[in-house]
């Protein structure tokens, strides 16, 4: 292999490591393209290790080599990044200052700043973007954990709140009506309401709520055991939690109290049993119509 | 059965009588619009402008009494399969059923897992004519029907020979 | 003299009826033809759906989306693929991209064409309802030619479509476009601005949108109340941001705004925005690019949840998959729009005639597929 | 006349015969037998009509005959009477909670009130069964049977949506005989006599004669008068009695074959007779358009019959491209809109007439 075809080979795969499969299948060349997808075979088995082993030597692509002689740009990458510990560990006071100074015109709009300086690469902007919601996303579930558990002593369960909060059984009533009501979260749309059998004895309700006018998720997450699956409604709340309560009984048998109509909704009245429990067993007939076993004759 | 049904022995005009009245039978029979799922669609498309079954003499009737064939089309649950029933019990002789797609004729791709599905309304309703497909494209629901006026027309209702 | 007495009666419409778009039963009570009281009774339907999702692999639940909703099968799987590639960090090249927002737009005027035909029909207009029918074949025409199913497609795959678009696709598009955007302004003529039409319609069943958020109203029931709420905007998903359209609001042209003629009107807007959608997709739409590409050999999802919502031409439809590491969903749940939306017609119908009911009902746009799924 | 024409000749014949009621008996059964006849085949044409017509506007080809065997011919011509055999054959089912002697007699009695009224239509000259000095109150009167008829049917099927069809129809038939006997009132005015056949021979004399074209209000008064008379046939945009998207099918929810075919028959005969009163009060009658060319009376029932054709292919086109009213606005139609035209159009009427005609 030619110095010059490896050198192609490793800018493509790395292309490709950060989603850009396009140049690769682009090739004409029929012996380059197979040997650029074993490379890149090979490398999808550890791509930050080959990132580190060529990024640096072979392709002028990172940020840092860019902005060597400008300090100030790197830095606020790195911020808009959300990578704030670096500026903040500056020595230079003064460099610090003009730092953040930057950081707060660029945030005001940072694709157009990134564009300034040159990193037009559209892949790697999405990606950044990306985690930029993921970043807004946290802020808020921290955000309601606060000024939850501010108002409501030991109202959320988990510590890692991440992705959802685990709150507790007893202030769920008052809690979603605070999170309804609270300017700063108006949680109005309760947009999805599942319910899940954990296993090992636990039921879980899952609400995933949306601001219309904030335009923020979060997801709350209750537990229950299975031998007193009693949840408190929220249907006055969000009217539409009338349906999808009564839909979560009909499927697992989580009792929800307090709402106004709890009967089964899909199945009919008379059916028994939960059947999107993992434990579920179809009855044997309904009215006289047999029903037959799940999973005989044909698989 | 009507009054007139087996009544008579077999002599030239009660043959010809009946060959009318099979005739008439398998020329004009009005469906009866109930869909349930996916197949109701493509009912619809069948008796929509471009495949029009009214070519061959269906006409959609919202009210049981007056249909003479129920297009099951699309799956029947447990919840529906006593309506089912009662529907097809307020329907006036003669009277025929069209299982249209898989799950009408056996639950489909339901068939597994489905706990609330009925595995084929024929458990429920006689059956006259399956029609396969999931759902069946509006040409095959013609074809079924046009089984179903075939084996209409070789009826013999007053002399109940079977051709 | 004996007192005349007033007695409510308690109706039942359906499971069996025409006007119910399917097996659903309203329990109304009506004081004559006054009805005060709407209990709908859902689950005719119920296909055990999510049960199916829990038994089957990853790939395998694709066609039960379809059937789900079969009057827009094309969004039910974009929805899907979405949800599975975020949770898979799967990432589709531009051609799929740009033939996936194609189907799902024509799907959409497809689904809106049966969804309005159907809502005439409720106010007793037939043959718009069969005119749009037959513009609905030749959507069903183009998808044929894609895929071969007319109906239930199976059309995207998790991290592609099953079939690269045929020769001559992109021609016949535009061939259907170019027939279909002055039909839209025949059906204006025909039921928009009747005069009959617009009594039955104009402040019917009004929905404010306070009331329309409660209850999880979305799509086009949601924006015709004013709110300009659309994901295709507001929370993009594959490619939507790179095309230029509108999200048609309701006005209250006729009337006060969110009330069934501005339901019926906004569908009629948004055909004419997919339109433009479909076409700067197809303009866009790279020449080449394979669409098998980045199907992955196995579906196994890392451990780990997603809810991700897009927009169908009923409104949003969320996907809530719980993955547990292996080739089989732990717990799948459709969101259906249409389950939302039929919730809110005790709210907004109560206390009408019995035949505004049946229009408000039909203004709703209900699949009962997907209501009961 | 026609029944004092066939009993005179009757006599004329068999001058020996002393006793004449079995002539008065036969002079009376042929007509009645002969205007049965008309309407089952004139019934089985305007269904046909309807099925095509309906069909084409909908972009369709409507019964085609195609199928196995012979089939319903060549362009479905067939179809109606395969559809009315069939029908007859049919079970026919009482439900058993139903009031079973009003049950029965409902189709009947719909079927005598459309009946009955023939006997005042003037088919030409000298084709009528009898021509009545007040011919066209006649007909209006006996039209009303009807109302009770669909009345009985709604409340004996012992069926919500019968019972809603019946009360919907009840409303709706009474309130529109006001429109449509107030429109006619103006013809009356003008032609001087309730007699159908003098009022047809007021219009003698080409197109420029035809009552609807007297005046400038007659138009109004003909307009009016159709719309009501939809009205009355329980036709779209008026059909919610038997709104197939509300009601099912209304008051015929619970007929099956050969009654709900009578109710069929029924709706088809009185569009004939509204359409014959509308063209004998406003559109000539059975006189030519073009004076005294083509006028003979052979021709009169060709243009008679030809016109009310005209009239029912408007109701047809009508039915099927326009929504359905609500009940408060057909309501509203009739007693706030229709009532003050037409009262209005008796007095406008009258001036025109005093000062200028």
């Amino acid at each position: 292999m030619s110095p010059d075809t490896e050198k192609i080979i490793i800018e493509l795969v790395l292309k490709a490591l950060n989603g850009d499969m396009d140049s690769i299948n682009n090739l004409d060349d029929r012996v380059l393209r197979s040997k650029a997808k074993a490379a890149l075979f090979k490398a999808k088995k550890d791509p930050d290790a080959y990132r580190e082993k060529y990024s640096k030597s072979s392709i002028p692509n990172d940020n840092e080599n860019n902005f060597k002689n400008d300090p100030i740009t790197s830095y606020v990458l790195k911020g808009l990044d959300g990578d704030m510990d670096q500026i903040n560990a500056i020595e230079d006071r003064v460099l610090r200052g003009k730092v953040k100074a930057a950081l707060v015109k660029a945030k005001k709009d940072p694709k157009s700043f990134k564009m300034q300086v040159g990193l037009k690469e559209v892949k790697k902007q999405t990606i950044e973007l990306d985690e930029e919601k993921v970043d807004i996303e946290e802020s808020i579930n921290q955000r309601i954990k606060k000024l939850a558990l501010e108002k409501f002593p030991q109202s959320i369960l988990n510590d890692d709140v991440e992705k959802f909060l685990l709150v507790d059984l007893k202030s769920w009533s008052s809690l979603s009506a605070y999170l309804k009501t609270e300017e700063s979260l108006f949680f109005d749309s309760l947009q999805c309401q599942t319910g899940f059998d954990l296993g090992e004895g636990l039921l879980e309700a899952r609400y995933n709520l949306h601001s219309m006018k904030h335009d923020h998720y979060t997801e709350i997450r209750i537990q229950v055991t299975k031998d007193n699956p009693r949840i408190p409604s929220v249907e006055e709340v969000w009217r539409i939690a009338d349906w999808f309560e009564r839909e979560t009984y009909d499927m697992l048998g989580i009792h929800f109290d307090g709402h106004r109509d709890m009967r089964r909704i899909l199945l009919p009245d008379d059916w028994e049993g939960w059947p999107l429990r993992k434990d579920y067993d179809v009855q044997e007939t309904y009215h006289g119509i047999v029903i037959p076993k799940m999973k005989e004759g044909w698989e | 059965m009507g009054l007139l049904e087996n009544k008579f022995n077999d002599n030239i005009i009660v043959e010809k009588l009946d060959k009318l009245l099979s005739w008439s039978r398998s020329t004009s029979p009005w469906f009866f619009q109930f869909g349930t799922a996916c197949c109701a669609i493509e009912m619809m498309a069948a008796a929509a402008s471009r495949h029009d079954l009214m070519r061959i003499g269906m006409i959609p009737r919202s009210s049981p009494r007056q249909a003479d064939v129920m297009i099951v089309a699309g799956t029947v649950t447990m919840k529906m399969a006593l309506r089912v029933k009662k529907l097809y019990e307020q329907m006036a002789d003669p009277k025929y059923v069209v299982a249209m797609g898989s799950c009408a004729t056996s639950g489909g791709p339901y068939w597994q897992h489905g706990y609330h599905v009925l595995k084929g309304v024929d458990i429920v309703i006689p059956v006259d004519v399956y029609v396969p497909g999931c759902p069946p494209r509006p040409e095959a629901l013609i074809e079924g029907l046009l089984k179903l006026q075939e084996q209409i027309l070789e009826e013999r209702p007053l002399t109940r020979k079977m051709a | 003299m004996g007192v005349i007495r007033g007695e409510e009666m308690v109706l039942n419409i359906g499971p069996q009826h025409p006007a119910t778009h399917g097996v659903l039963r309203l329990q109304v009570k009506t004081d004559g033809e006054i009805v005060s009281e709407i209990k709908p009774y859902i689950g005719y339907l119920h296909r055990c759906f999510e049960k199916h999702c829990e038994n089957v692999t990853y790939e395998q639940v694709l066609p039960f989306t379809d059937r789900c909703d079969y009057l827009a099968s094309m969004t039910m799987n974009f929805g899907y693929v979405v949800a599975m590639e975020e949770l898979m960090e799967i990432r589709v090249n531009d051609r799929v991209q740009h033939i996936r927002v194609v189907m799902a737009e024509l799907q959409r005027i497809a689904s809106h064409l049966l969804g309005l035909g159907a809502f005439g029909l409720d106010i007793g207009a037939f043959t718009p309802f069969l005119h749009m029918l037959r513009d609905r074949e030749r959507i069903l025409d183009l998808f044929e030619m894609t895929c071969g199913a007319r109906l239930l497609y199976n059309y995207m795959w998790i991290g592609g479509l099953s079939h690269d678009l045929p020769v001559g696709f992109v021609e016949s598009t535009y061939k259907f476009l170019d027939y279909f955007e002055p039909k839209i302004d025949e059906f204006v003529n025909l039921l928009v601005h009747n005069k009959i039409f617009v009594e039955r319609t104009a402040d019917i069943g009004v929905m404010p949108q306070d009331v329309a958020i409660s209850y999880g109203v979305t799509g086009p029931n949601l924006r015709a109340s004013g709110l300009n709420w659309d994901l295709r905007k507001n929370d993009p998903y594959s490619i939507y941001n790179k095309f230029d359209f509108n999200i048609p609001v309701g006005q209250g042209g006729k009337g006060t705004v969110g009330d069934c003629w501005d339901r019926f009107y906004v569908r009629v807007l948004e055909m004419k925005e997919s339109i433009k959608i479909v076409r700067q997709a197809l303009a866009s739409m790279p020449k080449d690019g394979d669409v098998h590409q980045s199907l992955p050999k196995k579906i196994k999802p890392p451990i780990g949840s997603i809810y991700r919502r897009t927009e169908s031409p009923r409104g949003d439809l969320g996907y809530y998959i719980e993955s547990d590491g292996s080739n089989v969903p732990y717990r799948l749940k459709m969101r259906s729009p249409a389950f939302t939306a039929l919730s809110v017609i005790d709210e907004i119908a109560a206390g009408w005639l019995l035949s505004d009911v049946l229009a408000i009902l039909g203004s709703l746009d209900i699949v009962l597929g997907e209501i009961d799924r | 006349m026609t029944v004092d024409f066939i009993y005179n000749s009757l006599v004329a014949f068999f001058p020996d015969w002393a006793n004449k009621d079995p002539f008065l008996m036969i002079s009376m059964l042929l007509p009645l037998v002969a205007t049965f006849g008309f309407i089952t085949i004139y019934a089985l044409v305007v269904i046909y009509a309807e099925l095509k017509v309906s069909s084409f506007i909908q972009d369709k080809v409507g019964p085609m005959g195609q199928g196995v065997g012979l089939h319903a011919g060549k362009w479905g011509l067939l179809q109606p009477i395969a559809d009315a055999l069939k029908l007859l054959s049919k079970e026919d089912i009482i439900p058993s909670s139903a009031n079973k002697v009003l049950f029965i007699l409902a189709p009947f009695m719909i079927f005598v009130g459309a009946f009955i009224s023939f006997v005042a239509l003037p088919f030409n000259e000298s084709i009528i069964v009898s021509d009545l000095n007040i011919g066209i109150f006649y007909i209006l009167g006996v039209g009303s049977l009807a109302v009770i008829a669909l009345i009985l049917a709604g409340w004996s099927s012992n069926n919500k949506w019968s019972l809603y069809g019946g009360m919907r129809s009840a409303a709706q038939i009474i309130s529109y005989e006001i429109p449509a006997g107030i429109s006619l009132i103006v013809v009356i005015m003008l032609a001087g006599s309730l007699n159908m056949q003098e009022i047809i021979l007021y219009q003698e004399g080409g197109i420029g004669n035809w009552i609807i074209f007297d005046n400038p209000f007659m138009p109004i008064a003909f307009v009016v008068y159709f719309i009501s008379a939809l009205a009355e046939t329980n036709r779209t945009p008026f059909d919610l009695p038997e709104s197939e998207s509300e009601l099912v099918a209304g008051f015929v929810t619970e007929y099956s074959g050969m009654r709900y075919a009578f109710f069929f028959l029924s709706e088809y005969a009185n569009m004939f007779v509204v359409s014959v009163v509308a063209v004998t009060g406003f559109l000539g009658g059975w006189q030519s358009p073009f004076a005294n060319y083509l006028n003979s009376p052979a021709m009169g029932l060709f243009w008679m019959l030809s016109k009310t054709a005209f009239l029912i292919f408007i109701m047809i086109w009508i039915r099927w491209t326009v929504p359905r009213l609500r009940v408060d606005q057909l309501m509203h139609l009739c007693w706030k809109v229709f009532l003050p035209i037409g009262l209005f159009n008796i007095f406008a009427v009258a001036i025109w007439t005093v000062l200028i005609g």
